[in-house]
């Protein structure tokens, strides 16, 4: 019945069913539970290809690379995979940047994202066996599947299971608009209304340092020519 | 008074030539009407540019131009100088090509998957109204210090417009959505990301979300999303998917990549918060703000923007002795929910130093925190959701600083 | 039904290209951000540019160009759109150089003749404020007969912008004005025209009428009177003095050109009405209209505009049989005094002619008249201030004709 | 006092007293009553000349073309003169153009505005002698002047009450906002409310030739590319 009613009759001429090839053609994605996954496998092997070709200019050939994005892999340990905890992400962990692989809590996101956006030149080129391999080799960076590995649709449920984040999310705050998720009612910062003496001493905390002050171009071309104040001259010091 | 005084000697020292030599424009014939058909502004405005900020992204593509809200009046941001997020570049899309597709996650959610073209969006019942749209990101790189000198950089993530289309629940309701059991959305973007973010089936329902074609008056612009885009009111600006192809019902949330490895807010205990959606309660002072040079002592005003993804503003303090005192602001109407809010104030400089602050309040209460309040419960690793109360500086020399206070 | 049945077919037909050939949108990688500092709109948008009215006027540094109604939404227009109306052209006036004077026309009546800079102006108070400005001529070639074929042309000297600026009274207040005996205004503009329009002290008082240099967010437009404009609530456009440059207190109105030989308005009698300022309630429907051809039977969205120049809009009624029955339609929110109200109402094309009109009703009673009810009192000779109601007729094959009615 | 005090000191630091020579510069309009009128004199001879070096070759040599602006002579009578109320402005006159003389009641009018806007392309650029001399070359257009008149600021108001319209404009109306002028609280024209069975026949008594389809460009082009309708091709028929 989904493909044979017409819209709505309320708003006559409007719209027409999708036929079932373009639906298919569109649905391209893939939820944590991996409903909207296609068949298909792919081995480390077959992904290191992939990714010497297509992805290593960019990424690096570790996925270590930081000049187009933040790194992939790395700052996730054996440990992390059996708790699903990353340590890292620990206030002082002394971890330079926040990698893929430490945030990451559910393998669809990244099967899905290399599937629809991936290489960043030529996104939704990739087929899905490719995208089985290359995101197998993107395991393998980070220990999480060995160097023989074949991911597949059959396998990929259990490869979630050694996610070294796939416990780091939470859904417990305010911030969702609804009750769908749980979450809670309440914010959890709150500000205060005082109005009269509400503090003592007011000391700068933090400014911008003197080399920094062009280092966002002349601020005097950046403000108008007119009004109660000019642009500074960033070209001089203060 | 002593400024004035300057003032009044040097108008006595002599006729202001700008008055006694008449200007070309009074003795002269002008430029004919439809001289452009599409106007632009004057010459004189061309430093208020978005602008990028030097370091905070690697590639162009995948980047943020800022809007320079400290020329901005009002609550309407010129379509021109609205700030730009893309993840894999703009484009601007043939309309009469582009089609929304409507499914669900299985048939039993959606009676009827339907593809709709322009000219039939367009046909159906529309509203218009105004809504502020706020990156995520916007104050981010502020959590932790100082980073950045202006308001452009700082807030310029930052834009309102009047948008006007369909509330998706109308094409929802055409398509038989099962709205018991599809508590989730997806929607789609066209473009290289395909950007995929989880919709709140609440703001659904309840008419809020739309699949918006018009910005300003006029169709919204290729950077905003040219010919479709969906408008979620008080949420973040990366939900409001650009080139909108495809809506599709689900029974749960999808963990896109960018609600899972990005704009996922990072607590004290190493845990991410997931679908952070809301723009929480924020103002700042536009004017005067960092990187400006207050030209005389005497009368200013003190002007800024105040918004809430929960609402309306209720009322913005303004404080320019570091907090220590604080002044209800005047806001300029109409007070829209979900809106940017105008808010002006008077300041008499005297010459010495001051700090210049706004505190909002929207109407659930909701009061903007400062730094302090803020990092007490998520410190200042989350990237998103910095909405502290901001601080500018004003020193003798009149030069006007980003600061963070104690 | 039928034109679903179609449908239907040609979608069983065959699988969209649009959808089944990817678009090289969703396959490569778009623009960079900040590709413009200053965005324009879609290049598929070019058709909806501010166009003359061939023949209307004689040289076009003293014309009008028409902002194209029938492709806007909302109530905000695109300040590129914004209408035009020179007299004796446009200028780019250098800001810091610009000047307001205000005197007296006797010493007795404004205690202190002062100067403003535009640097001092924009540290006052200011106000942000959504209105109409309609230009008194506006429909004004209509009067006898049907005589152009688009809303643009029957309507398009329309626009409705958010402007920023200084309450005028705060300015009459710091020079010391005799409001008891200063009962008049005279505005003038810098331009070679000189703009002069006598302006309503009550007007003034009540802190309707703004010093305004901002527009839609950002400083007026070269074209609306950078840097600095009167705006008049209400009002019609040729008292909004674009480059004002000196305000003059006086005891009676000024009687200048363009309020005693235009702008005036010939009654039956042979006398002309003088100083018409005040916009009557009126409305439009922008789409369907007048050269425009329906695409398809069905579902279709009348929409349109409604304004009055005595305050809010309290109603629209839509009429699809030539005025038999009339059905109240649709008003977007929010609703403001002296501005734009967009309105919306539903119609099923059946494929048989129609004719579409509106009429508004504003918070002061005044309902729109009809051209019969308009001309049974002031004929057809008065060029401005027609507030008719105005009727599209929808043909068989589609096309939207501008038609009037017995 | 005028010009000895400052701004309010509500605002300190905005504004500043305008000089003496400042508003002198500036104040240049000249109101019904003539207050602002400089001295001094022209003569109908004197003004012919100003008009066919400065004025004829956009409203020729007798203020008669139309090819930049309505007729600026023409259409009023001594009898209108006499009366000060234009007859041809009347229904059925048969006047093809309403011309300026026809309709400027005030002389101040004239004088203020070929003082401050005219010539177009050189407006504010005549001396007041000028702006005399012409004022009267065209007031003999009109035959309100005779031909060897000289008009001064001692004789205008002797003028002004020979202006063929000088009684031609009412305020009674109630389209001025505020009660100044006296005029009226209630507008003239009123619609009907209305909503069923309003009206019986319904004709259409005017609509636009199909000679005139195409005189405002091919309409295609002037409307949007999508939505619920296109432009119509206005290059053929409909
Ligand atoms: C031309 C440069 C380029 C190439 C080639 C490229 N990428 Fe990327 N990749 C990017 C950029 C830029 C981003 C960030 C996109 C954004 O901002 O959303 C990214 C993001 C990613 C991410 C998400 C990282 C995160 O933490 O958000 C993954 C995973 C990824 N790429 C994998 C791949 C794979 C697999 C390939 C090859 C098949 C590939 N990339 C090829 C530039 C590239
Ligand atoms: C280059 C063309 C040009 C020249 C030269 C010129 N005018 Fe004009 N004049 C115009 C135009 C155009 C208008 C209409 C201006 C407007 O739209 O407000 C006009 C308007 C007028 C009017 C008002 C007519 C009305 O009914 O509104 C008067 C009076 C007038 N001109 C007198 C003069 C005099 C006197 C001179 C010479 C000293 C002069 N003009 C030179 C083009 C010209
Ligand atoms: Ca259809
Ligand atoms: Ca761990
Ligand atoms: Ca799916
Ligand atoms: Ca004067
Ligand atoms: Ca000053
Ligand atoms: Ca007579
Ligand atoms: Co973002
Ligand atoms: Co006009």
């Amino acid at each position: 019945p989904a493909f044979a009613a017409g819209p709505a009759e309320k708003f006559p001429g409007i719209g027409r069913a999708a036929t079932p090839a373009e639906v298919k053609a569109w649905d391209i994605d893939v939820r944590p539970d991996f409903k909207g996954l296609p068949r298909g496998q792919g081995s480390v092997r077959q992904g290191e290809m992939v990714w010497e070709a297509q992805c290593a200019s960019c990424h690096g050939s570790f996925g270590e690379s930081s000049d187009i994005f933040t790194p992939i892999a790395g700052g996730t340990s054996a440990e992390d995979m059996r708790a699903g905890r990353v340590d890292s992400l620990l206030p002082g962990a002394n971890q330079p940047q926040r990698t893929t692989l430490m945030k990451v809590a559910t393998l669809s996101t990244l099967w899905d994202y290399i599937n629809r956006a991936m290489p960043w030149n030529a996104p939704k080129s990739l087929s899905a066996d490719e995208v089985y391999a290359v995101t197998a080799y993107i395991l393998n960076l980070g220990n999480i599947v060995p160097a023989e590995f074949t991911l597949s649709d059959t396998n990929i449920r259990e490869v979630q299971e050694r996610l070294p984040n796939r416990k780091g999310m939470t859904s417990a705050h305010a911030m969702w608009p609804g009750r769908e998720l749980g979450g809670q009612a309440r914010p959890d910062v709150q500000g205060s209304s005082c109005l009269r003496d509400c503090k003592k001493d007011v000391t700068v905390k933090s400014f911008l340092p003197d080399y920094a002050r062009n280092a966002h171009g002349q601020l005097a071309e950046q403000t108008r020519l007119v009004g109660a104040s000019r642009g500074a001259d960033t070209s001089r010091p203060p | 008074a002593g400024a004035m005084a300057t003032e009044r000697a040097l108008a006595l020292a002599g006729d202001d030539p700008a008055i006694m030599n008449l200007p070309a424009h009074s003795k002269g014939l002008g430029q004919p009407v439809a001289a452009s058909g599409y106007g632009q502004p004057s010459e004189w405005e061309k430093n208020l540019q978005r602008r990028q900020s030097p370091g905070l992204t690697r590639v162009p593509q995948s980047s943020v131009s800022f809007a320079p809200l400290q020329g901005l009046f009002g609550i309407i941001t010129p379509s021109g100088l609205h700030f730009e997020r893309h993840h894999q570049g703009w484009w601007d899309i043939d309309p009469s090509r582009h089609r929304l597709m409507i499914n669900g996650s299985d048939d039993s959610l959606l009676k009827r998957p339907t593809v709709f073209s322009m000219d039939e969006l367009m046909r159906l019942p529309s509203t218009s109204r105004m809504h502020f749209i706020e990156c995520g990101a916007n104050t981010g790189m502020e959590w932790g210090n100082v980073a950045v000198p202006t308001v452009q950089y700082t807030h310029g993530m930052l834009s309102c417009s009047e948008f006007t289309g369909v509330p998706l629940r109308t094409l929802l309701e055409m398509c038989g959505a099962d709205f018991k059991r599809a508590k989730f959305v997806l929607a789609e973007g066209a473009d290289g990301s395909g950007m995929t973010r989880t919709i709140p089936m609440s703001m659904v329902l309840d008419g809020q979300v739309l699949v918006a074609y018009g910005q300003n008056g006029e169709m919204l612009r290729p950077e905003n999303g040219y010919p479709l885009r969906l408008v979620v009111p008080g949420v973040q600006g990366v939900s409001w998917i650009k080139y909108l192809r495809r809506i599709e019902l689900g029974d749960m949330p999808y963990a896109t990549k960018d609600e899972s490895i990005h704009y996922v807010d990072l607590l004290p205990d190493g845990t991410h918060r997931q679908y952070t959606s809301i723009q929480e309660v924020k103002s700042v002072i536009t004017s005067p703000s960092g990187g400006q040079v207050l030209l005389e002592k005497g009368f200013h005003t003190i002007t800024g923007l105040a918004w809430s993804g929960r609402g309306k503003v209720k009322r913005v303090d303004v404080s320019v002795d570091g907090g220590r005192n604080w002044t209800p602001a005047r806001l300029e109407g109409p007070v829209l929910s979900k809106c940017l809010t105008r808010f002006n104030a008077d300041f008499v400089w005297d010459g010495k130093p001051a700090f210049f602050q706004s505190r909002a309040v929207d109407e659930t209460g909701q009061i903007q925190p400062t730094y302090g309040e803020l990092r007490k419960v998520r410190a200042s690793r989350s990237i998103y959701h910095n909405n502290a109360i901001q601080s500018w500086a004003l020193a003798e020399n009149g030069e006007v600083g980003n600061v963070q206070l104690s």
